[in-house]
């Protein structure tokens, strides 16, 4: 299904599968893709400033190094979130809990692996039905009893960490499995699996969402539930499962985080991240009261937020500074992306462009 | 015909059903010790709730409370500590901050049309931020000042402590209920959360004016997590860049337990109360119990949450099929009994 | 009071822990449990969730409930004069653990204590000796504010301040996990030819775990390239010796469960005790890691 | 002592003496309560409003007609303060005024009621009435007055209910009446009714207009936008009539016969008003065999058990007075709600439907009566509007392609007539009107064999009027089966092969053949 969805008033084309067709894009005059994007390219350009070598990539032993690559792979875990929650949050929903899901998916898979038998593959599955489980806790919750998502998700956000913390007994589960390992360290073609594993499920729920209706009910329940109701709308169903495919990608999240260090670590992997991600798809255009969703821009903003943690990491500034300097960062792209904001700037430009 | 206070009351009487449970289990719950200390550990959490609830009835959210109580602290105590500020100067200039960065906040929601729930995490950054750059460390305060405040408490024959902290949450939590119940501004609150999700927002078509309205809920909330920052910091005489992390959590799960609803418009100030109040009967319980490890703690506690969350829906809407309760919305035109009306 | 059975069996104790952020904190509460166990005392535990609120309401739920003693391991040490008022007002023996308070000495029996400080200094003396006086180190600070992270960088930059040829050339928080360990190590390699570095100043060990594995990555040999020192001494940091891949460790001890119902004994038999009963921590090395690894109970 | 009073005398005002002093409401003919010149809006690619010149006189009832999306509703908002005119001035009184939000225009004395019904569905019908203006007694909120005064206020509307209860459990014809009393009690200076009327019956539109009588009698200045032109003879003065945003006329009401205010409103000719006769219902009876029959069903406090039937290639109308539970049967049937009795057949098949979901696998289909809450997805463009029901009836796997939608889109919108620029602009910046052809459209597309409107004509100029009149006489012709709820009784009498009358949520009787008149109707209600 192509989307043809172009518009006269700022109304909104949605993003196609990539990001380089966002880029794409941006060249067509998209301006709702314009600015994440202008912000991307501004804090790695800044990025550049502070470190020189902020682009420059090298290969050891296969594996290419460096802190564009860096921000790939770090930002994986909160562009799998994103994705998940872009979709809760078209819904009107939100999901809290993707955090927790993160260490119980992680917990599963480093118990399963280091005191069974199991193929690791199986692990895996096993580890990725957790979070199945967690998103339809989430989801019945949210649909079937009608509490609302930031409450349901809250207690999972709660509860998980100390099911995690059950599971692995309060310690960093270890272990070494190299098959397991491979989503966290491994590479492919020189590039860390983990990289190619989250364009693989990006790819995948986009088609999911977009070549199915799914993605037309989920904005339909979004935007006024009870229409859609009328309509004959499942939002039932829609909802439960927005909240699976979210503790689906929470899951893989988890995986590679915890394969990443070789222990699942109950207590902190994932901890705030759930806030990661809410940010992220706000900063790619979603509004938190539901309907029309942009999955690429959430990607977006997945990586600005994961940009500006290395571009802090890299200018050596005292780690005291860290969330102010995160703050200041985000309310600048906010403010740019705000048209209340640029209006006054416009007007000026404009008439400076007259008088010229 | 049915009271729309209906779930404040299902909520209160859950509440005292849990109460009852911990009083069957553990006689001391009936001592007035337990009862004030209640009010004394939840006060902070309580002041900075109320603020909450007003923001969350007005449809928005504010994540920066936790932090706005550590900042109020670190300031607190260099003001007092290395400025030599007297204590209620440094009350006055704190509240005057705090009351500047709700209102920017708010301004910033209204007219650049920022999401609430972001602007407000950066205010959670920035204020979380700005605590460590005054300081890293804690910083014990000490002042007469303080002390007496700690030491004015009333003691009740079983030697419960009444702490004047716990007043003040008393006092904020009746002003809040006026303003909420009794003021055009409450009401314009609102109206405002209750009609964010038309179109064309109605409370604007209706007069409400508001960008003032949002302005004022913000600041109301950045004041009131201030003054929950001030009795923070007289409860722990000290001020701790750290403090109070998550508290904005615990504060929205207190407001949504107390039966406002995240969508706005709906709610009720001393539904809060209850559920601060409810927090602390369930951390109460688990000290009591004192058996459960760290992991478990954490499992009881949403499960407890979990289980008040649906014992209230049961309660409040035993009358509506169940279909109706499935569509947000639904329930409240359709399900609600009409009596039958005769025609003019 | 009358006098005690110095085991304390029979005594109902409450213990307001920090939380369980990491395996060390685990490792810690399990330690103060098996003790109470084995000594036949009733023990109150109460997970405080890393915040100083639900440490002091629980201090007040013990004081409501009538216990023997309590024994506090302090998320922060400021802002617990009034609590601690509370109790001895109840004439209830408080023992503090792990950090230090800023309260008045006389509300509290005593302090069973490491010194954060002093896991600083012996770091730093550990990789002058290693280094010669001579080493550009990169640091991975524990949590932003924390006390543990505050003090160990205190005693070992005065450590490192009396050799001109020592510094730190980076510095970042990597909030005391893995994950984040790693992280910044990751990008430190990126902004700093990995070559200058010498070492990594771990403020505990799960962040050089992580920072271990970034290296490896990097293509570099930890413990040969890079040294390592880090804090804690948990059971995966004898692993990564035994595997070649850290230096050294300096210890603190999970076990300060004994003393401190010791301590409480006294208290209540009457007995003046010392202000702070400081526990042994030393620093291990590779040569011993294998039997450490397995007295810790490593797999 | 009067004679020390010094004259008037026209030097002082450069009038006549004779106006002055002579007939009071001549001197007010000449200034203008309210004066818009040049007022002009665009929104995007869509000039909504451009140039209009409007004048409102004190004591007058001033109509603007025009078609859906004509720039009725706009001219109101941009009066308002609730868009920012792109050029134009606005006069209060001579004066010019620039009024930022809809509560300084309140300040200003003007008070408007809005198209939508646009008060707060959360609070009670009393605070409703009275935000922003709450009696107040020691500086505190005096909720009892504001209840008592609330009260008394409706009662002068006939509407005796609970005002503590939330107002959006009550119908939308009681919303309205909520909206408009609060309207009325604030007017100061000038009254703004955007079809106030539109979901209202009959009698409730005769105290409407006894209560503008009233306020004319004030000096009130009042602007009525309706699509009822019956009403705007009788009510009004004046008419300016708007055509694409642009104004094609104003006449004074007596001098503008019906078929040239027609005629200037579309531009056109208005489609002749054909057949319907009783020969042709007879011809129809139940041909088809009944598509669709309840017996007895019903559901506590909402609806005493009810036959019904329905035929392939019939039309029944439901007619009642409001309140009557017409909405109530239409729920039922279409499974919003769940009934606690009785049985449904369809094709002479048993059927249990419990949600809008099942029904519309049974072939059903239903334009709810609240378009804005029930029906129309704002933020969904006009095409994802229309084919949702469609899509919907597919399921979520089987997605419609994107030409396909188009298609169907496009033919909706010439079918219908729907203004928009194109199918992608968001439904919600669509005139009222518009809104509700996208939500016909939305089922029309379902293909549906048995179809549910209730008041589909709400809000629908008189072109459109009789355009969807037709299309429902046509998919009656074409074998569908209808079910329609309207207030307007000459509509349903025009279209109805059968009419069903209800009272207090009970089926009184059934009319059929020769026996379909409004008379009829009427007397079928009032009797006891
Ligand atoms: N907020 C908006 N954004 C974009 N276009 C709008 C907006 N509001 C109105 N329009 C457009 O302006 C035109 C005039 O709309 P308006 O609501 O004034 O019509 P109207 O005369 O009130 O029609 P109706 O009788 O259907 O209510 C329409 O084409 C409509 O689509
Ligand atoms: N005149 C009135 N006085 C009191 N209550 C009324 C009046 N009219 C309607 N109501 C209320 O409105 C509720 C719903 O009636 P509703 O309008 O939905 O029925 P209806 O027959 O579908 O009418 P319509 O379709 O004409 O709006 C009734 O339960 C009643 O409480
Ligand atoms: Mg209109
Ligand atoms: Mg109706």
């Amino acid at each position: 299904m192509t989307d043809q969805r172009t518009s006269s008033t700022p109304a909104p084309p949605r993003p196609k599968s990539s990001i380089l067709s966002s880029l794409g894009r941006l060249a067509a005059g998209n301006r709702r893709a314009l600015f994440p994007l202008l912000a991307l390219v501004l804090i790695l350009l800044g990025n550049w400033l502070i470190s020189p070598s902020f682009f420059s990539i090298r290969v050891v032993e296969g594996r290419m190094l460096g802190s564009i690559i860096d921000i790939f792979n770090r930002g994986a875990p909160t562009v799998l979130l994103a994705i998940g929650m872009t979709l809760v949050i078209a819904t009107k929903g939100i999901d809290l809990s993707v955090g927790a899901v993160i260490a119980i998916c992680g917990a599963v898979a480093a118990v399963l692996i280091s005191t069974t038998d199991l193929s690791p593959y199986v692990v895996m599955l096993l580890s990725v039905g957790a979070g199945i489980l967690c998103g339809l806790w989430n989801g019945i919750l949210v649909a079937i009893f009608d509490i609302q998502p930031f409450i349901a998700t809250l207690i999972l956000m709660v509860v998980g960490r100390g099911i995690a913390q059950l599971i692995t007994e309060g310690q960093i589960a270890v272990f070494n499995n190299p098959t397991l390992e491979f989503i966290g360290k491994g590479t492919l073609f020189g590039i860390p699996f983990a990289i190619i594993l989250t364009a693989i499920v990006f790819v995948i729920v986009y088609l999911f969402i977009r070549r199915t209706a799914l993605g037309l009910l989920i904005e339909s329940v979004g935007a006024n539930a009870r229409a859609s109701y009328y309509a004959g709308i499942n939002a039932r169903l829609i909802t439960l499962m927005v909240y699976v495919i979210s503790g689906i990608c929470a899951a893989i999240a988890g995986l590679i985080i915890t394969t990443d260090i070789k222990g699942a670590d109950a207590n902190n992997a994932g901890l705030w991240l759930e806030l990661d991600a809410i940010l992220a798809v706000v900063i790619g255009g979603t509004l938190l009261s539901g309907g029309r969703f942009y999955l690429a821009l959430s990607v977006i903003g997945a990586l600005i937020i994961q940009s500006i943690q290395t571009g802090i990491f890299v200018s050596g500034l005292p780690p005291t500074f860290n969330l102010i300097v995160q703050a200041v960062v985000i309310l600048a792209i906010l403010f740019l992306q705000s048209e209340e904001f640029r209006r006054p700037f416009v007007r000026a430009w404009n008439r400076m462009r007259k008088t010229a | 015909m049915r009271s729309r206070a209906f779930p404040l009351i299902a909520t209160f009487v859950v509440f005292v059903a849990l109460y009852l449970i911990g009083y069957q289990r553990f006689p001391a719950f009936g001592t007035t010790r337990v009862i004030a200390n209640f009010l004394t550990d939840k006060s902070f959490l309580g002041i900075a709730a109320v603020g909450m609830t007003f923001v969350i009835i007005a449809g928005g959210i504010d994540l920066s409370v936790g932090s706005v109580v550590a900042f109020t602290g670190v300031f607190c105590a260099l003001a007092i500590g290395r400025l030599g500020m007297h204590p209620l100067v440094a009350f006055a200039v704190i509240l005057l901050i705090g009351a500047a960065f709700g209102a920017i906040m708010g301004a910033v929601i209204h007219f650049y049309k920022i999401p609430a729930f972001i602007v407000t995490l950066a205010g959670m950054f920035l204020a979380r931020g700005g605590a460590f750059v005054l300081s890293q460390e804690s910083l014990p305060i000490e002042h007469s000042f303080y002390e007496l405040i700690g030491d004015l408490y009333y003691v009740f024959p079983d030697r419960g402590r009444l702490t004047f902290v716990a007043v003040l949450f008393v006092v904020v939590l009746v002003v809040g209920i006026v303003i909420a119940h009794f003021t055009r501004f409450g009401r314009n609150i609102y109206a405002m959360g209750g009609s964010r999700e038309s179109a064309a927002n109605a409370a604007l078509l209706l007069g409400v004016p508001i960008g003032r309205t949002t302005i004022m809920v913000y600041t109301l909330s950045a004041v009131l997590a201030t003054l929950s920052g001030i009795v923070y910091s007289l409860y722990t005489s000290s001020g701790y860049p750290r403090a109070a992390v998550g508290l904005e959590l615990d504060a929205i799960a207190a407001v949504v337990t107390g039966g406002t609803l995240l969508t706005g418009g709906v709610g009720f100030v001393a539904g809060t109360f209850v559920g601060v109040m409810i927090q602390g009967v369930i951390q109460t319980y688990i000290n009591f119990d004192g058996t459960l490890n760290s992991w478990w703690t954490k499992i009881v506690i949403g499960l407890l949450l979990f289980l008040f969350i649906i014992i209230q829906k049961v309660l409040t809407s035993y009358r509506g099929t169940f279909t109706f309760r499935l569509i947000p919305g639904l329930s409240r035109r359709a399900a609600e009994s009409k009596t039958s009306a005769s025609p003019p | 009071a009358h006098a005690q059975d110095a085991s304390g069996a029979g005594l109902t104790i409450g213990f307001a822990q920090v939380g369980s952020e990491s395996a060390w904190r685990t490792a810690f509460s399990d330690a103060v449990k098996a003790e109470a166990e084995a000594r036949g005392i009733n023990l109150l535990f109460s997970d405080g969730q890393q915040k100083q609120e639900n440490q002091i309401a629980a201090l007040r739920s013990f004081i409501a409930q009538g216990v023997d003693g309590i024994i506090l391991a302090p998320v922060v040490e400021t802002g617990w004069d009034d609590v601690l008022q509370e109790a001895a007002d109840n004439s209830i023996p408080v023992v503090v653990v792990d950090r230090n308070v800023t309260a008045d000495e006389s509300l509290f029996v005593t302090r069973v204590s490491s010194d954060f400080v002093h896991e600083g200094r012996l770091a730093a003396a550990w990789l002058v000796q290693a280094t010669a006086g001579k080493c550009d180190i990169v640091e991975l600070q524990g949590t932003v504010g924390s006390s543990a992270a505050l003090d160990r960088q205190q005693g070992f930059n005065e450590v490192i301040a009396l050799f001109t040829d020592m510094q730190i050339i980076a510095s970042q928080s990597g909030d005391f996990t893995r994950t984040n360990g790693k992280e910044v190590m990751e990008s430190f390699l990126n902004s700093i030819d990995p070559a200058t570095i010498c070492a990594v100043w771990a403020h505990n060990d799960d962040m050089l775990i992580g920072a271990i594995e970034a290296m490896k990555e990097a293509g570099i040999d930890p413990g040969q390239d890079i040294l390592t020192i880090s804090v804690d001494a948990i059971p995966d940091i004898f692993k990564a010796m035994m595997d070649g891949d850290a230096n050294a460790t300096v210890e603190l001890s999970p076990n300060m469960g004994g003393p401190a119902f010791d301590a409480i004994v006294a208290a209540i038999n009457g007995e003046t005790l010392p202000r702070w009963i400081p526990v042994a921590g030393g620093i291990y090395f590779p040569d011993t890691a294998a039997e450490e690894y397995a007295r810790r109970g490593g797999q | 002592m009067r004679q020390r009073v010094r004259p008037f005398t026209g030097r002082q005002t450069g009038l006549p003496y004779a106006e002055l002093v002579g007939e009071k409401m001549t001197v007010q003919k000449n200034t203008p309560l309210l004066q818009t010149q040049n007022l002009t809006k665009r929104f995007g690619s869509v000039q909504a409003l451009s140039g209009v010149d409007f004048n409102l006189y004190p004591g007058e009832v001033h109509a603007v007609l025009g078609e859906n999306g004509a720039g009725k509703s706009t001219l109101i908002k941009l009066i308002t303060g609730v868009y920012r005119r792109d050029a134009g001035e606005i006069l209060l009184e001579g004066k010019p005024i620039d009024p930022q939000s809809p509560h300084e225009a309140q300040a200003l004395g003007i008070s408007t009621v809005y198209q939508e019904i646009n008060l707060v569905p959360t609070m009670s019908v009393a605070e409703n009435i009275f935000l922003g203006r709450q009696p107040r007694r020691f500086g505190f909120i005096d909720m009892r007055a504001a209840n008592a005064r609330a009260r008394a206020l409706l009662k002068t509307y006939h509407l005796d209910i609970d005002v503590t209860r939330t107002l959006s459990t009550f119908s939308i014809a009681v919303q309205q009446i909520v909206a408009i009393a609060r309207g009325v009690d604030m007017s100061a200076k000038i009254l703004i009714l955007d079809e106030p009327t539109a979901s209202l019956d009959a009698q409730e539109v005769q105290m409407l207009f006894t209560v503008i009588r009233a306020l004319k009698a004030r000096g009130i200045g009042i602007l009525l936008i309706t699509h009822f032109l019956d009403q705007v003879y009788q009510i009004s003065d004046r008419i300016t009539v708007l055509r694409n945003g642009e104004r094609v006329g104003e006449h004074l009401t007596a001098e503008l016969p019906k078929m040239k205010l027609i005629t200037l409103m579309l531009g056109r000719e208005l489609l002749s008003e054909t057949e319907s006769s009783g020969a042709e219902r007879a011809a129809v009876g139940d041909a088809g065999g009944a598509f669709l029959r309840t017996e007895g069903i019903a559901r506590r406090g909402m609806l005493q058990p009810i036959d019904l039937s329905v035929a392939r290639g019939e039309i029944v109308g439901l007619a009642g007075l409001l309140g009557s539970g017409r909405t109530e049967t239409a729920q039922l049937i279409f499974g919003v709600a769940r009934s606690d009795a009785g049985s449904v057949q369809v094709k002479g098949r048993k059927v249990a439907i419990g949600s809008p979901r099942q029904a519309v696998q049974h072939g059903f289909g239903m334009c709810p009566e609240d378009r804005k809450v029930e029906g129309i997805i704002a933020d969904l463009s006009v095409r994802e509007n229309i084919i949702l029901a469609m899509q919907a009836k597919r399921g979520w796997l089987r997605a419609l392609p994107a030409r396909k939608q188009e298609e169907i889109a496009q033919q909706m919108i010439a079918a219908l007539h729907i203004v928009t620029p194109d199918s992608s602009k968001p439904a919600g910046e669509l005139s009222g009107g518009n809104q509700q052809k996208v939500i016909l459209a939305r089922w029309l597309a379902s293909q549906p064999e048995f179809l549910i409107l209730d008041e589909p004509t709400r809000g629908i100029d008189v072109g459109a009027h009789a355009e969807i009149i037709h299309i429902i006489k046509n998919l009656c012709a074409q074998g569908m089966a209808l079910l329609v709820i309207s207030s307007e009784l000459a509509e349903v009498v025009d279209y109805s092969h059968r009419v069903v009358v209800l009272r207090d949520r009970q089926k009184l009787t059934e009319l059929t053949g020769e026996d379909i008149s409004e008379d009829n109707i009427m007397r079928a209600i009032a009797e006891q």
